[in-house]
């Protein structure tokens, strides 16, 4: 990491089932500004990519992992949804 | 159109009465096509004795407008209503609700189904079953269309 | 199963719960889907102030049967509801409805739909709407399926 | 005609439009034994074919106008139905 390299704060919430294995429903994260949603998984489990069976959203749209974070966004992971 | 998320038990009937009785669109429909899904004593050959239902607030209201927004883009919808239950939910409950009002009734139906298709496989809940053998995750819905 | 023919006015979400509360499959059926038809006040651009109902009583209840029955073959269900007015007929008036009952959504939508396309094409009803230049009786129904 | 030919008699139903157009809403008719639905159209309205726009039911079930009538049948002709 570069001295001068940039940092952004990211809230990430857990849901379900991800949420009982992080132990926890929400956090904010610091990430190196450039950082998408398939980084910030591998932040989170180190060295592994985000899996298919995972849904991710960016300020409650579905996003796909090469979506860049900004400062202040809201990010979430969670399983198949199980509603209706 | 109308969206709610309740965490109290609720009447889908009296929903739709009430949701109809403040349309005053009265003699410009002629169809109405209601969903109602409660829930089951039983899941995958096991007894269920309760479920937990889990959403993602914000989230889940803004997409399910999003669902009834493109529906309306779709057909030519007069009226539409949308329930969800979260929270503990116990044998027989409503647990959804989706009604349309049109003019004819290929609309009413195949937007009645579109929103609860598009409801079971992208809006943000998730169901949690408590069997005699403890609790689980239920892992996916079924599939919708068969035809 | 349950048919009904009327020749007063009915309120269909009265008739569905009422039904429901006599099935006691309370936590079998995941989901219900419901049709109802009322009475617009235009029919192709013109302005209707009311309408005569006429069937063929025996054949009506015996062919409405007959489709419930099949349905019923056809698909899963826990129950089936149809009632349909007949005599003279005022707007916003509920026509008819068809409330079905299964443990899955798929079988509910589609054999709602499915009573409801053959009850058009083939119950035996006749509709003779008033218009301000008198009498004419409808010609045909709007074509069902359209996806 | 022979003396010997036989004779049934069958109910005839009129509905809708048709019911007006003929003036009454049901007549019982005597006819020769092995007339079909569409003999039984020729004799309401001579010399034409039933047409396609009507349809006709024998004991309340729809058929075709190659239907043999029986003694005691009642048969019913209706424009298209408009229910629902």
């Amino acid at each position: 990491m570069y001295l001068n390299e940039k940092y952004m704060k990211v809230k990430v919430k857990y849901f379900a089932g991800l949420r009982e294995r992080f132990g926890r429903d929400e956090e904010v994260l610091e990430l190196a500004e450039g950082t998408d949603v398939g980084g910030l998984w591998q932040r989170l489990i180190t060295g592994h990519t985000l899996p298919d069976g995972i849904m991710s959203t960016v300020n409650m749209e579905y996003v796909q992992d090469d979506v860049i974070l900004h400062e202040g966004d809201e990010v979430a992971f969670f399983p198949p949804v199980t509603g209706g | 159109m109308k969206i709610r998320i309740t965490e109290s038990p609720f009447d889908p009937l009296a929903e739709v009465r009430d949701y109809q009785d403040e349309m005053r669109q009265q003699g410009k429909y002629g169809a109405s096509a209601i969903f109602i899904g409660s829930m089951r004593d039983e899941n995958e050959g096991e007894a269920i004795l309760s479920m937990e239902l889990e959403h993602y607030p914000g989230m889940t209201e803004q997409h399910l407008e999003k669902i009834a927004q493109e529906a309306g883009r779709r057909w030519p919808l007069l009226g539409t209503l949308i329930v969800h239950r979260t929270g503990t939910v116990n044998i027989a409950d409503p647990i959804v609700l989706v009604a349309v009002w049109s003019a004819h009734r290929a609309a009413a139906f195949e937007s009645c189904r579109y929103i609860m298709e598009d409801l079971k496989s992208s809006a943000p809940f998730w169901k949690k079953e408590t069997t005699e053998g403890g609790q689980r995750w239920v892992e996916k819905n079924t599939p919708g269309y068969t035809d």
